[in-house]
């Protein structure tokens, strides 16, 4: 079971760099909502010997919003802007590897002063989770467009939920919800912003909203 | 007690009716009126307190409130409340004249809320008894007197003049405020309970210097004192000068009575601040030609005067010398009255010449004695006072001081004293010589010779309000200068809460009281004299011819009022003396050719510790401050980069803490 | 046995305008000259009290003030300085600020009058007066001082009585001949001699103290005069006084030695006056700063 | 019961705002809600005893029962002046001031639903015993608060929001991140581990792992502390304070600051049970000192006002926070001064906006003589700068006082000289810029040609009347606390292990 296990997870860290190493919008997307899949198997497995129905609905919900629904929505956002590439980013797509390559051991550096109380999991999860979201954070700082950086803020919030998924389960659901209600929230909010960005500045580089 | 509340109680009254009244003109008699009501309470109630001894009174100690309004008047606070409050007493008088004018454009209403509010918070500060209560006081005091500088805020120098006052006294209150908080480290911020840590004795002291030393105008941190006084109007000028720094004066020696037994080195640093402060005062004071300014920086002179008299009596009760200490302080404590008095009269005689020309410029002045002949007289004899001459007022304080720092030449206790003896001798001559210097120039640039503009030349007398209150300030100055004895025992218990009281102490107070009365008695020999020579003259110039012509001057034919010595010219060679320290600029525009069609000579002085210190730091902060701003692009990516960043740093440091424990 | 103080005063009073005459018949016998007679200065005075009073137009109270005020200063003067072995009207301790701050007064009021011309002339003498006094008050007081610090007193009767009685005098040989010697710088500046003023000359461009009486005439001026021969007076006394501090068996000996030695101090002005040239406006100074350091040095040493 | 009627009124009247899309009508339901609201808080001080065993979720504890209060009454006074606000700039299509386009505003009904769900997320902020439901909350205030900053329509405020928005959620993102720490901190201990609510908490505080813990409240501290603004966690304020209506940013600065603020206390609470305290209030200090400086650097030469309140409250926060960080009395201070900030910069905010609206603009130079042109605006205008300053007799000055008077007890003279020189700094450039503001002339080279077109209008009282209200209570209590709010601020000091 374990050997499935570290191989979601090291699925989990190349998608990241895959995210990372991207341009076209969608692409992202696709990738941001294969991440989703792939936490949700990761969540299963490393609960598999204690499985329960909250866990596993939990799961399906989280797959239908995450990588159904929001990509639906972020596509059509992206589409309904007219862009397609995220051309001239802050930071450049090699050197955006590299950077990742920086995050990928500052989380395994981290998870050495935090060992993971939970017995089922991998070893390796703890500092994938914390990669994706470093990996968030580090697209949304370093990419201009700002559906490029709702993903970024799509990908943090994968990574967060991964970790909550699978580390804090045992608290009551209140977490869970909050966490699909919220981000599902935000990003349609952030959505309806981008369209009224788009409408008045015929354009969404974020980077031209300087004050 | 209760004639001190009633006159809180007055003027708080008084500052809420008038500011009710606002622009009605009413207002600007209802404030004199509720001022002079609350000085005659204030001074009644403090005069009743030297009677019946301390009293304390505390409004809400020990609830669960921060502030608790907490009284209490001991002969010292009753010493400095009598002096505030006559002077602002009178103050309100001549304000009543000399705001008649601003009542079309001016809300007078406000400005005399603020007068009244700044009469009794000067009157609260001098008699809390609680830390926290101290403070709030102090402010509101700064605050109000702020607001009455800024009483001609259109002026765009009168607003940054009112702000350099409000930064310096901010600032100012900072060390004030960490030296409260030592002295409530045992919990209660009452001065009852206020005890000082042996340790921090002397960080308590540096903090008081140079928190209250600011107020004071202490240099170098006397900066806001030449740019606020004179923008104020002239009674609101007269108040901060003569009683209001000397709220600074007040601290400093009511810290001293907590940090008992005060070191050497204490009374040292303050003699030679009072050096430096004086004889820096009285320099640029002489380098001035704006009237005001010039009594500002004479301010600071004097204040030098009152540290060096609280000096020697610190370094007297270090080295153990009563006679010296008693001296000092009664000296100190001397030239804060006498101080208070004089300078609000010349302050009202500067303010009378404005309201008459609309100048404080002296070189556009002249001639006005003929004019206002009254305000003139009034001048001279302030101005006699505050180069100490006898038979005035002013004389008694530095005698007091002159007579310690001799006294200080006993050989049994030590050179120390002896030493702080001679620097304050050398100082004070100094310092009398370079007054006289200032005061002859005030005095005659402005009030003798032929007025040097038209306006000078239309100038009129003030009304009566105005030199009535001159002429009450006059008065006291003579009778002060008359009545040494008298007032060396009414100060003499404010003496004792800080000295102590000993056999040595009554015995100074004894025989300086006889000294005092001889010189009451050889200045009353002095007017004597003068009066009857007078008469002497006046009698065999009867029967003679007395004509009137124009001034010999070698025989010129046509003196003009352009070809009188200008105040620059007068103070010139004295300034270039010191130019070292005064740093005047002048810009000389020399007449060219053959036939020149004109040159002129300007000079200006501007305050050394200002423009050569505190500006250059104020545009260096400016200058990091802007580019700083620059940092800030706008991009959110960036933004989000701070965050990141912030979060690893607080993690790397807790770990790291962890990580070295 | 003493003869009572007021009866030292009256002389005083009396004698004071003869030390003019005997300075200018000390400078005219350097001259070669005659001179003129040792009472001049009485029958100036005399003359000019006998006349009417011119006063410009520009002056006001201030001006008519200043006369009175100089003799009334000469007068009080003369009260607290002892002469002989007297006891001085006026004597406490600290009379020495009193009597500082008295010519003070006086100088306070002469400067004021001579700005009141509204004169240019007089304007520049004003400015030079209060430059020179401001820096010959510390000579003086701190010369005082330290014969107060060598004696342990602080009157000028208490001081010049404890040198006669020898008071102090571990040091005195040393620090009395430099107060005397700034003293006597303070002398010549305090009274407008030569090497700082030159009473004599109407150069208005070198003169200190005349310029500044240039309008007064009449009565005026011979309060001022008057005034002035108190305050040479005063000063000579003291610094005779101090020079001379020997008791002598009988009161009469001691006043001859006390008038022999004010004479004599009064010859040494008309013999500096004599031989010395006026100094440079820009030098006096210097010299007044450098009567403050031997004063100053005085005091150190009598601290020892 | 009471504390429900609390959350879900004024959510219901909000959803009520947006269903029946009536101008008129939400605008009477803005100060009635939030006038109820008020009462129903004052049931709650009635009733009101300190729980000793808190409830899991829902209920009051000292520090709750305070932020309920502060955020009431700012909203409640903040209503009053918003009710006249809407009325008059409505949907009426206004010239903007810097770039002369035109643009309209919100839709009233939507903006008052929006208040009121607004009003209702902060209710729920301030009950919340639990953290995970104390995330949800705080959530659920940038949600709802991000239509009231694109209140103007035009790309300026927009932006502004986007960055709001985007700032605000990442930073919440990383406290969940925290929460979840906690969570995996608690682990292992008992049967199911620990609950996030305070309750279990403080039971197996002892138990929980350090490391997570410290982990988790840095992150809580990053993320709460970007809504609270920390430097250099703030950099969203001064665009959206000065792009926003001035009563938005009111209601930011003073009560929803708070609410953020009082999120954070809640997991230093935990901390401080877990013995950790040290390390949390290491922190607080840490990003005090930090964000008095950055907002010491900005404040100084300041062109726009309302950015100068932005940054002056991130110094405030900051002072706020080294008042935690110190402990002790400083604690005490902190609450006071929370109460005191949240009424004055609220004031200020408010006066801001009669400013704007007056002279359409929001550069310092533009505006000249406040005196003569608003002179009740400009009374008020320089009484809450003074406050904003810490001056007497107003009650920021006690607060200060007191937190510097910890600062000394506590032996760090460093930290205090830091603390007053930069409040110093602070003061001289706030002074600098609102005097001349009120009692300059004009002058013709120093303002715009637009500016001086623009001739101040009358003050209306709703306009200035609430603003009397927050001046005469910071007034008051910087001569007398209440023997309640000490009490109080004495409870959260205890509880805080101040004291």
């Amino acid at each position: 079971m374990n050997e499935w296990l570290d191989l979601a997870v090291a699925l989990l860290i190349l998608s990241n760099f895959m995210l990372v190493n991207t341009s076209r919008l969608m692409s992202c997307i696709r990738i941001v909502a294969i991440q989703a899949v792939i936490l949700s198997v990761i969540a299963l497995l490393s609960h598999l010997h204690a499985l329960d129905v909250r866990l596993v609905v939990l799961v399906i919900i989280t797959v239908a919003l995450k990588a159904l629904v929001l990509p639906q929505v972020l596509k059509r956002v992206t589409v309904g802007t007219g862009v397609e590439r995220e051309l001239s980013p802050f930071v450049g797509y090699s050197l955006s590897l590299m950077a990742g390559g920086g995050l990928l051991a500052l989380s395994f550096l981290m998870s050495h002063f935090l060992t993971v109380p939970e017995p089922g999991l991998s070893r390796f999860f703890l500092p994938a989770s914390l990669f994706t979201i470093f990996t968030g954070l580090f697209i949304i700082i370093a990419r201009k467009k700002a559906v490029t950086q709702v993903m970024g803020y799509m990908a943090m919030e994968n990574g967060i939920y991964a970790f909550g998924v699978s580390l804090a389960i045992h608290e009551p659901f209140i977490v869970e919800i909050s966490v699909l209600l919220d981000v599902f929230v935000a990003v349609l909010i952030m959505g309806v912003a981008i369209f009224h960005i788009s409408h008045e500045f015929d354009h969404i580089d974020t980077d031209q909203l300087s004050v | 007690m209760i004639l001190f509340l009633a006159a809180l109680i007055v003027l708080l009254t008084g500052a809420f009716v008038t500011a009710c009244a606002g622009r009605r003109l009413w207002a600007n008699t209802a404030g004199p009126l509720f001022s002079v009501a609350g000085s005659v309470l204030t001074v009644v109630g403090s005069l009743m307190t030297y009677e019946d001894g301390p009293w304390e009174w505390a409004l809400n100690q020990g609830g669960s409130a921060i502030l608790s309004i907490h009284f209490s008047m001991d002969p010292l606070s009753a010493f400095f409340c009598t002096v505030t409050a006559v002077i602002t007493g009178i103050a309100a008088i001549y304000g009543g004249g000399y705001l008649k004018e601003y009542a079309d454009e001016k809300n007078l209403g406000m400005a005399w809320a603020f007068f009244l509010i700044l009469s009794a918070s000067m009157l609260a500060v001098e008699t809390a008894w609680d830390g926290i209560f101290f403070l709030v006081a102090w402010e509101i005091m700064s605050l109000s007197s702020f607001f009455l500088v800024i009483f001609e805020s259109e002026k765009p120098e009168v607003l940054k003049a009112g702000w350099v006052y409000l930064v310096a006294t901010h600032f100012a209150t900072a060390f004030l405020m960490v030296m409260f908080m030592i002295l409530g480290s045992a919990g209660s911020f009452s001065f009852g309970s206020a005890a000082v840590p042996p340790a921090l004795k002397s960080v308590v002291f540096i903090l008081a210097l140079v928190g209250f030393g600011t107020k004071a105008g202490f240099s170098p941190f006397h900066v806001w004192l030449p740019e606020a006084h004179p923008a104020a109007p002239s009674h609101v000028s007269a108040v901060m000068s003569a009683v209001m720094v000397k709220a600074g004066i007040y601290g400093i020696l009511r810290i001293l009575t907590f940090t008992g037994e005060p070191l050497l080195w204490w009374g040292w640093t303050l003699v030679i601040l009072g050096a430096v402060t004086g004889i820096g005062g009285v320099l640029f004071a002489l380098a001035q030609k704006d009237l005001k300014r010039l009594l500002a920086y004479s301010t600071v002179e004097n204040i030098g005067i009152i540290a060096l008299g609280l000096g020697l009596g610190i370094v007297g009760m270090a080295t153990t010398h009563p006679v010296m200490a008693v001296l000092g302080v009664s000296g100190c404590l001397m030239h804060v009255l006498n101080h208070a008095v004089f300078k609000s009269l010349l302050f009202f005689g500067a303010g009378s010449v404005l309201h008459a020309t609309g100048s404080k410029n002296m070189e556009n002045l002249g001639g006005l004695m003929k004019r206002m002949e009254k305000t003139g007289s009034f001048f001279m004899v302030g101005a006699a006072a505050i180069c100490a001459l006898p038979p005035l007022n002013g004389f008694i304080g530095e005698f007091l001081i002159y007579l310690g720092s001799f006294k200080a030449f006993t050989v049994h206790y030590g050179t120390q004293g002896s030493l702080c003896g001679i620097l304050t001798i050398s100082t004070l001559a100094l310092i009398g010589g370079l007054a006289a210097a200032c005061f002859t120039r005030a005095g005659g640039v402005v009030f003798l010779g032929e007025p040097r503009s038209s306006e000078a030349e239309k100038a009129h007398e003030s009304n009566a309000f105005m030199t009535g209150s001159m002429a009450i300030l006059t008065a006291l100055c003579l009778a002060l200068g008359l009545a040494g004895p008298f007032t060396i025992r009414l100060i003499q218990p404010a003496v004792q809460v800080l000295t102590g009281r000993s056999h040595a102490m009554d015995t100074v107070i004894f025989e300086g009281g006889d000294y005092l009365m001889r010189i009451s008695v050889a200045g009353l020999c002095f007017l004597i004299l003068v009066l009857a020579l007078r008469l002497i003259r006046n009698r065999f110039l009867s029967g003679r011819s007395v004509e009137e012509a124009g001034t010999w001057d070698c025989g010129y034919t046509a003196p003009d009022a352009r070809m009188q010595y200008t105040a620059s010219s007068f103070s010139d060679p004295v300034v270039t003396m010191f130019q070292a320290a005064v740093r005047s600029k002048k810009q000389v525009d020399r007449p060219v050719g053959l036939f020149p069609e004109s040159g002129a000579i300007q000079t200006r002085t501007d305050d050394v510790v200002l423009t050569r210190l505190i500006s250059p730091m104020f545009v260096l902060a400016a200058g990091v401050s802007d580019r700083l701003h620059r940092m800030k692009k706008g991009y959110n990516q960036i933004y989000i980069l701070y965050i990141v960043l912030a979060l690893f740093t607080l993690l790397f440091w807790t770990f790291y803490q962890e990580y070295t424990r | 046995m003493n003869h009572p103080p007021y009866i030292h005063v009256a002389v005083s009073l009396a004698a004071a305008p003869f030390l003019f005459g005997v300075i200018n018949k000390v400078k005219a016998g350097f001259a070669g000259r005659k001179g003129p007679p040792l009472f001049q200065m009485y029958y100036d005075i005399v003359k000019l009290m006998r006349k009417g009073a011119v006063y410009s137009r520009t002056t006001t109270e201030m001006f008519r003030l200043s006369p009175l005020v100089s003799v009334a200063v000469g007068i009080l003067a003369v009260m607290t300085v002892p002469l002989g072995q007297t006891e001085s009207l006026i004597s406490f301790h600290g009379d020495i600020f009193l009597l500082a701050y008295l010519f003070g007064m006086a100088r306070f009021t002469t400067v004021l009058a001579a700005m009141d011309t509204g004169s240019a002339f007089e304007g520049m003498g004003a400015s030079r007066e209060v430059q020179f006094s401001m820096l010959a008050e510390p000579a003086f007081l701190v010369g005082l001082a330290a014969l107060s610090l060598l004696t342990g007193e602080s009157s000028v009767a208490g001081i010049l009585s404890a040198l006669r009685n020898g008071t102090g005098t571990a040091t005195g040989h040393v620090v009395i001949p430099i107060c005397v010697a700034s003293l006597f710088i303070v002398l010549l500046a305090e009274n407008s001699r030569i090497p700082v003023d030159d009473p004599n000359t109407h150069l208005e461009l070198t003169m200190i103290h005349e310029v500044m009486v240039l309008d007064h005439g009449g009565m005026d001026l011979g309060f001022i005069h008057y005034g002035s021969a108190l305050k040479l007076w005063v000063f000579a006394s003291i610094i005779a006084r101090i020079l001379v501090p020997v008791k002598m068996s009988s009161p009469m000996l001691d006043a001859a030695l006390a008038t022999a030695s004010l004479l004599a101090v009064t010859v040494a002005v008309g013999v500096v006056e004599s031989t010395m040239a006026r100094l440079r406006m820009l030098r006096v100074p210097q010299l007044l700063t450098g009567a403050t350091i031997l004063s100053l040095v005085a005091l150190i040493i009598a601290m020892r | 019961m009471l504390l429900w009627s609390l959350i879900v009124i004024p959510a219901l009247a909000g959803l009520f705002c947006l269903l029946s899309r009536s101008g008129s009508l939400s605008r009477f339901m803005l100060p009635l809600v939030s006038a109820l609201h008020f009462i129903l808080v004052v049931c709650c001080w009635m009733t009101y005893t300190c729980p000793s065993v808190p409830p899991e979720w829902i209920g009051l504890d000292d520090a709750g029962l305070l932020f309920l209060s502060v955020t009431s009454v700012t909203f409640l006074l903040t209503s009053f002046y918003a009710f006249g606000y809407i009325r008059r700039e409505g949907r009426a299509q206004t010239m903007d001031m810097e770039e002369g386009f035109f643009f309209k505003n919100s839709p009233d009904a939507v903006f008052v639903g929006c208040l009121l769900f607004f009003l209702s997320t902060m209710t729920l902020v301030t009950v919340s015993l639990h953290l995970g439901l104390v995330w949800v909350a705080v959530e659920a205030t940038t949600l709802s608060s991000t239509p009231l900053i694109y209140y103007h329509r035009h790309h300026r405020s927009l932006e502004a929001t986007w960055k709001y928005l985007l700032i605000c959620s990442v930073g919440i993102a990383l406290a969940m991140l925290g929460n979840f720490f906690v969570v995996v901190a608690g682990t292992g201990i008992g049967e199911h581990g620990v609950h996030l609510s305070l309750l279990s908490l403080s039971e197996h505080a002892d138990k929980l792992n350090p490391a997570w813990l410290k982990a988790a409240f840095v992150l809580c501290l990053v993320g709460y502390g970007t809504k609270i603004g920390f430097s250099p966690l703030h950099t969203w304020m001064p665009a959206t304070y000065s792009e926003a209506p001035s009563m938005v940013a009111a209601l930011l600065s003073g009560a929803l600051k708070a609410c953020a603020f009082l999120a954070l206390l809640r997991i230093h609470q935990v901390m401080t049970l877990a013995g950790l305290g040290a390390t949390s209030r290491s922190l607080f200090m840490v990003l005090g000192v930090v964000s008095l400086f950055t907002a010491a650097v900005f404040i100084v030469r300041q062109t726009d006002f309302k950015k100068m309140l932005a940054f002056s409250s991130v110094e405030h926060m900051g002072i706020l926070a080294l008042g935690v960080g110190v402990g002790g009395t400083g604690i005490f201070g902190s609450m006071f001064h929370m109460v005191n900030h949240s009424l004055t910069k609220t004031l200020l905010f408010l006066a801001a906006g009669n400013i704007v609206h007056s002279y359409r603009s929001r550069t310092d130079l533009d505006i000249r003589g406040l005196i003569y042109s608003l002179p009740k605006t400009a009374v008020l205008w320089i009484i809450g700068a003074l406050a904003i300053v810490g001056v007497p007799p107003f009650g920021t000055f006690l607060s200060e006082l007191t937190i510097l008077k910890s600062m000394v007890h506590a032996g760090r003279f460093g930290l205090a000289a830091v603390y007053l020189f930069l409040l110093g700094v602070i003061f001289a450039a706030i002074s600098a810029s609102v005097f001349p503001m009120v009692f300059s002339k004009r002058t013709g080279d120093s303002c715009s040609a637009a500016a001086s077109a623009v001739t101040p209008s009358e003050e209306p009282l709703w306009s200035v009347l609430p603003l009397w209200v927050m001046a005469a209570a910071v007034l008051v209590l910087g001569f007398y606390m209440p023997p309640f709010l000490s009490d109080i601020f004495h409870g959260i000091a205890v509880s805080l292990g101040g004291l």
